[in-house]
């Protein structure tokens, strides 16, 4: 077993781990905080297959943005010390059943499926790389994306505002 | 026929006058419209003599044998091919010889009523539906085919209807008329069968095909049957129940007593002379089907006939109501007649079918005085009840001599009409059946009896009536006296040269050895209504106790009646109608909104899946993704 | 524009007509001008038709005209008639003209309910023209819907369950249509080409028997929903009673029969052979259907539920003589579509009449009406004897047709069933008689019914157009028997080329 | 890039503009919002007609961006409803409640439009999924809109939430798709040998776009969400993105995912039944009016699914036409509905007793709208219906044909439900008859001259068969 | 590439990963753990792009730029569904999701 193996196995066993934990534990901040592991072992992979540029928009994006989203809605929300009601026992154990025929079947066939490595040459990762085809038009471009995520960006802050915005409704006086 | 084309206008006179009446109701004031009733149907009368006369004694006989002549024909509806409805009309002996009678008998009705129905609130619609019964009656005699036979069957049957249900405002009336048609109906849904299966098997309506002795439905119909029946005897009988209905044969006869609450008039010229025959008629008309192809079927209608004859006779002997011993004595009559045809053969055995005709036509003389007498009685009297009446001979003179020589005509006590021809159908009924012949004999002897019973209690036994009734007026009387003069004469028409199964001259002669013992136990029956009768005395009701059950039976018409009103009302109504509507209601239906009810329960049940839980929305999303793939995977 | 389409347009513009009223009187007038004209205009056409026939115009079917209208699945504007339609407009033009003045006094939403009734009888009109299944199937759904409101706004007593009922019933019918209509024309072209939607070309395409046998059932029963094919006939009942007159008397007169002459026009000819092979459990159903309903209708008590019941069993009667597959039994059919539309149109005409004045329709709390108004009385009657098959009125040619043709087959099963359909014929003198002789006869029920007056005007026309037709076959049958008759070629060649 | 270029993307670059002028407008404009209204509906009317004009087909971006008639009528059809919408928004932002964020709701019905328009156009699986993100993102914002009401909020949270669930269930079916073919572009696809994981991942693809057609069982989310949003936005969900989701649907079943023909046939045959009968039962039952669309919407979409299990020319006509007359007919009920609320605040069905003794021409439309949608003649909804109907029989699937016409009578059923509210019952306290606004009163023309002309004029589905292709 | 980690090892993690989202989706009460479960799901998915993408076809990067995007696209999502959940806070001063259940049947 090579040091990559290992570290993968150790990787895939904490990324397991910390999602199973983050949808269990009672305390919000907690899952939150373990989403954070979750998302910081994906990282680590994203890095072990050499997507830099990916590994570090997850670190930045995902963790910087999105977990500290959530975690400052939970302090705005709930009390730290709270914690969460039991489950259902009927949900735990639907959800549990379906959440895991879902698994042996996807999982399943997916292991079984043949798949045949390629042995293409690996591309060109590099940001320049990256980022010239972001803002390419042509084949393999990926200009049009860009932009159009640029307006869903938009719109949602533009939603986020208002909703979260507190309006008062105009009085007729 | 060129040249007789009007006689279609015979039967056509009378329906103008019953469109011109009927429609102009409101605007027509009583008289106008009684008038023209009467001159349509004297119009009628006219030409129906006319040609009547024509045929007998002109043009109707080739060779010596009398013909049967298409006069007028016009298609009027197709069923297929060779199965055509034709209007016409046919002129032989007996649709000539009928023409006269219903013409005859019409007419004097017409005139009658005019005094009889004087002052009535519907006179206008009386002389309608007169007009428009005159229009059936004539032009089912004068029906080419057996379908316009069975159209002007219904016709006839309708206006039987409307008349019986003149008085519409009196219960009794509404129900008799309900009875008549529906019971005839019924009679005829047999002669609808009938004609639907002969025509099949012979692919025709034409009477002169069916009863051509080498036609199709004698010659080509032999080999199917039916339950041991040929085909055509099966027809045959079933359109014999249809004439059984329209003729109140037994055990169809339910409807005729009833009917009496019609005018009188319409008694004496539906219910006695015309249209009660219609069924006799029938018979005769397919005479030759059933001589040559039937002949268990003819016997079937002598018995039938032979059986009502004297049930009916004494029944007779027990009713109280005037009208409704006329009608049962109509009822024997036309046994008699049924019998007669049901005992003849064709050709040179064809006595019993030219006796028929002929009592039917002295029938129709006699019967109908008799009922225009009865009423001119009631006119008087203003009562059925023959037990309320007594004594009338000495207020009512010409009722009574008019009636007294109706009864001894009917009595068949000669020289009177109905003499004649009852003795030919008793030697007819002698040559071939004794049985019948005992039955026939016997008859006579009842129908003696009652006539005279009905005479001695209305015109002598003590006046029961308070004050003076008076003779009817002579609008009235006149055609009591022609119809007398015709029971009178009626017997000395030579029928066996004019009416007889194939048309050509039939031999007769008076058969005393039949006319004596018949005329005696006639004058019997008389002698012995005349004793118990002609004074009041305990003598019947001691007789009457004496006889015990069948006379209650007897009184009670042998509660055939009753019979019916427990099939009808009980077993149909109670047993059928109103399970198939409760059936309808709470099974089929029930059905259809139980789907409805079954959706909205359904719709109901699943509602708990949209339970506002998104954990369980998404639950079922995903469950339903794995589920498609497990099935898919599966399936492949 | 040409004599068909102006059937619908006419219709059409008095419907814009009437939005534009002011009032009652305004709106009446021109529903009657207008029904008027359509009238004229069917009469005209049945001249034209005969003209032409008799001009040597052997087509299956006259004033054919095509439209393509979706060309590329091939549905067309394609209308034309035979003597079945001709037969069938006339009749529908009648009776919308005497619907119109049998309703004369609407008060409530008096517009709304003028065009949805003249819209109802535009889809019958169109639907009698239509030679294609999809234009068809189009004006069926569109006669059906205004029922809906018709009944629901302006009907009583149990209107919207009755109303709902008879919606959801008919409709049900009609979506078994579809299938059936489509599982056609997805086999039309059996050589490949274009699908078709029509009549004329669907016949001569021959299809196979498993198709057939699977197809039939839809566009029978399809049909058969609206024509009161038990037991899918419970609809009739409460939709009648619950109706307005008017719209009884034009479902029952008109509507109903194009359930007859979808099964007669559409299943049997276009599946002739299925036709032959499962005729059998549908005269079953329908002779059954003839008697059940003649026997139900004796204990009914309602003289609309008796109506309604006769009606199931005389439309019984229309399936059955179809189902007997031959011409005489089907010519019988045709003219008991036309009988029994004049007859039930002026039923019901006379009924809301008598109910407008009683008040009631139950029969047991009526009676001597005869004396208080004779000119409705005796309209009953007449109604009555021609229900019950008097000669000389329209019932009795078609019956007796119908009962000669089925009688011309030769095996026991046919001849039972006719049998027992004959006897229904007993049983309506029962009904019949019973009714008359409740209500109408008898002494005069109460003092307030000598305030009753006799038929208006507008009651006069409407009864009296019915009559003239109902008399008019009666009397004379021949003309229209013969275009009946010689339009019934195709069906039965289709039939018998099996 | 070359003018050409952009013209053949000119609805989306349209509509970015329009965005763009809606939110300069905002900044423009003072205390008096009203005007953005006016311009939004004006810009947009002219965009749609726009949209209508003749113009060049192409690919763009090497193959992400695809425009042919087929997409271009589809855009357009979307566009119509999009701006009937509008039309039918304006009087209820005028509302005192909502006058605060006029802009925002234009700018945010505009950015999912313009998602629409780009999901219709995708040629991969990325833009794919970005746009139907964009259509998603900022409706759900706009369900929440009315924040003063929690059941709009809870319609939000559904929304979205259930949402990110289905589109994370779908991504891991494209992620499947990827790792078997190798492509996520819509023309290179090798299915062959993709065995038993592309069916998974196809399913898994499936039931998050099933998730916006609201197919049973993914269509949850649906009823709530119609009734706690604003009207507006439930219109527009239930016709603008739903119509969306079909036609990319249909566009890749029939090229992309051709090679499992088979196991869609299946899935689209169950699905179908169930949505219908389901969608159904529970309409049934609904007193909400807007819930009562919503379930009614449910049970439209797995009508719509006849055209497109046959996988011929016939059926995506038929379902492209059938959504045409959807857009017309739905939101003539929605806008009824819409204007009903605004004025009464009453939208159960009990409320609308003798609306036609009150608002007679309101429940006329009503009434053809609803009639349409039930599918009877003389209005469009028949034909759309019919065609639907043909498309299934086409393909032999008389089961499923079946099946649909008996719940085409329970549809009935429901719908003459609230013609029976309108017309036939009596109501103690009706809703007083109102005026509408112009723009209501407008949307709603349009809606009927809709319902009342495509049906009758064959030409629209003749042409639209002619750009159609099948399998 | 990570030598001697076949693919399917890296996705039955991100199976397991998947589904343990989906789990945590039906069970959790909290609206924010039930957007936390999502962001679990989508990071499979993630996963499951980017090794595609590197064992199989390497020589372009589609799964790569798809997972770039997923990224974005979770981070609108979450800030809508925030704001969203702010604005049930204030209505409802809860954010259980079984509290969210007005709208039903």
């Amino acid at each position: 077993m090579t040091f990559t193996q290992i570290f993968f196995y150790f990787l895939a066993g904490v990324i397991v781990a910390f999602s199973v934990l983050s949808v269990t534990t009672r305390r919000i901040l907690r899952a939150a905080v373990y989403l954070l592991f979750v998302l910081m072992g994906t990282a680590a992979f994203y890095f072990m297959v050499n997507f830099f540029f990916l590994a570090a928009v997850q670190l930045i994006v995902y963790i910087g943005g999105i977990v500290v989203l959530i975690i400052f809605s939970v302090l705005l929300t709930s009390q730290i010390n709270d914690r969460l009601d039991k489950p259902e026992m009927a949900k735990v154990v639907i959800g549990g059943l379906v959440a895991f025929g879902g698994l042996i079947i996807s999982a399943l066939t997916l292991w079984q499926y043949p798949f045949t490595a390629s042995s293409a040459a690996e591309g060109d990762y590099s940001v320049a790389e990256i980022g010239r085809q972001l803002l390419n038009y042509g084949e393999g471009g990926y200009v049009l994306p860009f932009e159009v995520i640029s307006i869903l960006l938009l719109a949602a802050m533009v939603g986020a505002i208002i909703i979260a915005k507190r309006i008062k409704p105009k009085t007729d006086d | 026929m060129p040249g007789l084309e009007h006689t279609i206008l015979i039967p056509l006179i009378p329906f103008f006058a019953f469109l011109v009446i009927g429609l102009l109701n409101k605007t027509l004031s009583p008289k106008v419209a009684g008038m023209i009733g009467i001159t349509g149907i004297l119009a009628s009368t006219i030409l129906a003599y006319q040609v009547a006369l024509g045929y007998f004694f002109s043009f109707g006989q080739v060779d010596g044998v009398f013909q049967k002549i298409i006069a007028y024909k016009t298609s009027w509806l197709q069923f297929t091919d060779s199965l055509v409805i034709e209007m016409g009309a046919i002129l032989d002996p007996i649709s000539a010889m009928m023409l006269v009678v219903i013409t005859t008998v019409s007419s004097l009705v017409f005139i009658y009523s005019w005094g009889y129905m004087k002052g009535e609130s519907g006179f206008s619609r009386f002389y309608a539906f007169l007009s428009l019964f005159s229009f059936s009656m004539l032009g089912l005699v004068l029906a080419t085919n057996l379908f316009q036979m069975y159209m002007f069957w219904e016709l006839v049957g309708v206006s039987s209807y409307l008349l019986i249900g003149f008085y519409y405002d009196k219960a009794a009336a509404v129900a008799a008329s309900k009875k008549a048609f529906i019971v005839t109906r019924f009679a005829d849904l047999g002669f609808l069968i009938g004609i639907l299966l002969l025509s099949f098997h012979t692919g025709t309506f034409d009477f002169q095909l069916l009863t051509d002795p080498n036609g199709p439905a004698i010659t080509s119909v032999g080999g199917a049957t039916f339950m041991g029946l040929s085909v055509v005897s099966l027809s045959l009988l079933l359109i014999f129940i249809g004439g059984a209905g329209k003729s109140a044969m037994f055990p169809l006869h339910i409807w005729l007593p009833d009917a009496m609450e019609g005018p009188t008039p319409v008694s004496a010229l539906i219910h006695a002379a015309t249209m009660v025959v219609a069924g006799v008629y029938l018979v005769a008309r397919l005479f030759p089907v059933f001589a040559f192809a039937a002949p268990e079927a003819l016997e079937v209608v002598a018995y039938i006939g032979a059986f009502t004859a004297l049930f009916a006779a004494v029944v007779a002997c027990t009713q109280p109501d005037i009208k409704r011993v006329l009608a049962y004595s109509t009822m024997s009559q036309i046994g008699y007649m049924m019998l007669a045809l049901g005992v003849s053969g064709f050709g040179e055995d064809g006595l019993g079918y030219t006796a028929s005709m002929f009592h039917l036509f002295t029938h129709a003389f006699f019967k109908a005085l008799l009922f225009l007498g009865a009423g001119s009685i009631i006119h008087a009297v203003h009562t059925n009840d023959i037990f309320k009446m007594g004594g009338l001979r000495k207020f009512m003179p010409i009722t009574h001599i008019t009636f007294l020589i109706a009864c001894l005509a009917i009595a068949g006590i000669p020289p009177f009409a109905g003499f004649f021809s009852k003795d030919e159908i008793l030697a007819a009924a002698l040559v071939s059946n004794k049985l019948i012949f005992g039955v026939g004999f016997a008859v006579a002897g009842l129908t003696a009896f009652y006539m005279f019973r009905l005479y001695f209690m209305v015109f002598w036994n003590e006046a029961k009536i308070e004050g003076a009734p008076h003779e009817s007026p002579s609008v009235m009387t006149i055609p009591l006296i022609i119809l007398a003069i015709g029971s009178l004469v009626a017997g000395f028409v030579p029928f066996n040269e004019l009416v007889t199964s194939n048309g050509s001259l039939l031999a007769t002669e008076l058969h005393w050895e039949v006319a004596a013992p018949s005329v005696a136990i006639g004058l019997i029956g008389i002698v012995v209504a005349m004793v118990m009768y002609r004074k009041a005395s305990n003598l019947p009701s001691k007789l009457s106790s004496s006889l015990g059950g069948i006379y209650k039976a007897a009184y009670s018409k042998f509660y055939i009646d009753e019979v019916y009103m427990f099939v009808t009302k009980k077993v149909i109504f109670n047993l059928i109608s109103r399970p198939i509507a409760w059936f309808d209601r709470n099974i089929i239906d029930a059905f259809m909104d139980m789907t409805a009810k079954m959706t909205n329960l359904v719709s109901e049940g699943i509602k708990e899946m949209q339970s506002g839980q998104l954990h369980y929305y998404a639950i079922y999303f995903a469950s339903g993704a794995i589920l498609f793939v497990v099935l898919m995977l599966w399936m492949r | 524009m040409d004599l068909l389409t102006l059937h619908i347009v006419v219709p059409v513009l008095t419907l814009i007509g009437i939005a534009f009223a002011r009032n009652l009187q305004q709106t009446r007038t021109i529903a009657a001008i207008g029904m008027g004209i359509q009238l004229l205009q069917s009469v005209n056409l049945v001249f034209a038709f005969l003209a032409e026939r008799r001009g040597g115009n052997t087509a299956e079917v006259v004033f054919a005209k095509s439209i393509v209208w979706f060309e590329s699945l091939n549905i067309r504007y394609d209308i034309g008639v035979d003597g079945i339609s001709v037969a069938m407009i006339l009749l529908t033009s009648v009776v919308i003209f005497t619907g119109v003045f049998a309703s004369w006094e609407t008060k409530d939403l008096y517009k709304e309910f003028f065009i949805s009734l003249i819209l109802l009888a535009a889809g019958v009109f169109g639907f009698f023209i239509s030679l294609d299944l999809f234009l068809m199937f189009l004006f069926f759904e569109l006669a059906v819907i205004p029922m809906y409101l018709l009944i629901g706004i302006w009907g009583s007593g149990k209107k919207e369950y009755a109303a709902m009922k008879l919606t959801l019933m008919l409709m049900a019918g009609s979506a078994l249509l579809v299938v059936g209509i489509l599982g056609l024309y997805f086999n039309s072209a059996p050589g490949g080409g274009q699908y078709t939607f029509n009549i004329i070309e669907l016949s001569k395409v021959v299809f196979p028997i498993e198709l057939q046998r699977f197809l039939f059932p839809f566009i029978f029963i399809g049909f058969g929903v609206i024509g009161a094919l038990f037991p899918f006939h419970t609809w009739s009942p409460d939709g009648h009673s619950s109706a307005p007159t008017a719209v009884s008397m034009l479902h029952a007169g008109v509507l109903m029969k194009l359930g007859g002459y979808g099964c007669l026009k559409v299943a049997i000819y276009l599946l002739p052979e299925a036709a032959n092979e499962l005729a059998w459990i549908f005269l079953l159903a329908t002779g059954i259907s003839v008697i059940y309903g003649a026997l139900g209708t004796i204990a009914q008590k309602d003289l609309k539920y008796i109506n309604a019941y006769s009606s199931v069993s005389h439309c019984g009667l229309v399936l059955f003589a179809i189902l007997m597959l031959n011409k005489t039994a089907s010519n019988g059919a045709v003219l008991q579509m036309i009988s029994h539309g004049l007859m039930t149109a002026l039923f019901f005409a006379l009924i809301g009449m008598i109910y407008a004045r009683t008040k009631t329709r139950i029969i047991t709390e009526m009676s001597g009406i005869l004396k208080v108004m004779p000119f409705l009385s005796v309209c009953y009657v007449i109604a009555g004897l021609a229900s019950l098959g008097l000669p000389g009125l329209s019932g009795f040619v078609a019956e007796m047709t119908i009962f000669v043709g089925a009688f011309q087959h030769q095996d026991v099963f046919h001849r039972v069933l006719t049998i027992i359909a004959v006897s229904s014929i007993v049983v309506t003198a029962v009904y019949i008689l019973r009714v008359v002789g409740m209500i109408l006869m008898g002494p005069v029920k109460e003092e307030t019914y000598s305030a009753f007056s006799d038929a208006t005007w507008y009651e006069k026309v409407a009864t009296v157009a019915l009559i003239i037709g109902i008399a008019g076959i009666g009397m004379a049958p021949l003309w229209l028997s013969d275009m009946i008759l010689n339009s019934l070629d195709p069906i039965i060649s289709a039939i018998t080329g099996i | 890039m070359s003018w050409e270029q952009f013209l053949l993307m000119r609805h989306e670059l349209l509509l970015i503009l329009a965005a763009v002028v809606v939110l300069v407008a905002e900044i423009a404009t003072g205390e008096d919002k009203n005007g953005i209204n006016h311009t939004a509906i004006w810009l947009m009317a002219s965009i749609t007609v726009v949209g209508f004009l003749p113009a060049p087909v192409g690919k763009l971006f090497g193959g992400m961006y695809v425009v042919d008639s087929l997409r271009l009528a589809m855009k357009n059809t979307l566009n119509i409803g999009l701006l009937i919408v509008f039309l039918q928004s304006a009087r209820w932002l005028n509302s005192k409640e909502n006058q605060g964020r006029v802009s925002e709701f234009y700018l945010l019905l505009l950015a999912s439009v313009i998602g629409v328009n780009y999901l219709i156009s995708s040629g991969n699986f990325l833009m794919f999924y970005l746009s139907l993100e964009l259509t998603t993102i900022p409706v759900a914002a706009l369900a929440a809109y009315e924040q003063y009401k929690s059941r709009s909020a809870e319609a939000g949270i559904k929304l979205i939430l259930s949402s990110a669930f289905s589109s994370g269930i779908l991504l891991f079916g494209l992620s499947i798709i990827y790792g078997v073919t190798g492509s996520l572009d819509f023309s290179l696809a090798v299915f062959a040998g993709a065995g038993s994981l592309g069916i998974v991942g196809f399913i898994f693809f499936f039931s998050g776009l099933a998730f916006k057609i609201s197919i049973v069982p993914f269509h949850l989310w649906t009823a709530d969400v119609y009734e706690g949003a604003p009207t507006n936005i439930s219109a527009y969900l239930s016709v603008v993105s739903k119509g969306a989701a079909v036609f990319i649907l249909i566009l890749t079943f029939f090229s992309f995912f051709r090679e499992l023909q088979d196991v869609w046939q299946g899935v689209i045959f169950a699905t179908a039944i169930i949505t219908m009968t389901v969608g159904n039962l529970f309409a049934i039952r609904q007193k909400n009016l807007k819930r009562f669309l919503a379930f009614s919407s449910i049970a439209q979409a797995g009508f719509i699914f006849l055209g497109v299990i046959g996988g011929s020319e016939l059926g995506m006509a038929a379902t492209v036409y059938f959504v045409l007359i959807y857009v017309f007919s739905n939101l003539a009920a929605f806008g009824v509905v819409n204007i009903v609320a605004v004025n009464s605040g009453k939208e159960s069905m009990e409320d609308y007793n003798g609306l036609y003794r009150t608002n007679p021409r309101l429940s006329l439309v009503m009434m053809l709208a609803l009639f349409s949608l039930a599918g009877i003649p003389p209005v469009a909804g028949f034909f759309g219906k019919f065609f639907l109907f043909t498309a299934a029989a086409e393909g032999g699937f008389y089961a499923l044909l079946i099946i649909a016409v008996l719940n085409a009578i329970i549809s009935l059923y429901y719908y003459l439900l609230v013609v029976k509210a309108m017309f036939i019952n009596k109501s103690e306290n009706p809703i007083s008859g109102f005026t509408s606004d112009f723009y209501t009163r407008l949307s709603l023309v349009i809606c009927v001259l809709g319902m009342i002309g495509i049906g009758f004029i064959g030409e629209i589905y003749d042409y639209l068969q002619s750009i159609s292709f099948g399998l | 590439m990570i030598e001697g980690v076949p693919l399917s090892h890296i996705l039955v993690v991100s199976s397991i990963m998947f589904f343990v989202g989906v789990y945590g989706f039906v069970t959790r009460k909290n609206l924010l753990t039930m957007l936390i479960s999502t962001e679990l799901i989508l990071n499979a998915v993630n996963i499951n792009f980017v090794a595609f993408n590197r064992y199989l076809y390497p020589d372009k990067m589609e799964g790569h730029f798809f997972s770039l995007f997923i990224i974005a696209i979770a981070a609108a999502e979450a800030a809508v569904a925030i704001a969203i959940f702010i604005s049930l806070y204030r209505n409802l001063k809860s954010i259980d999701v079984e509290d969210v259940d007005s709208l039903k049947h």
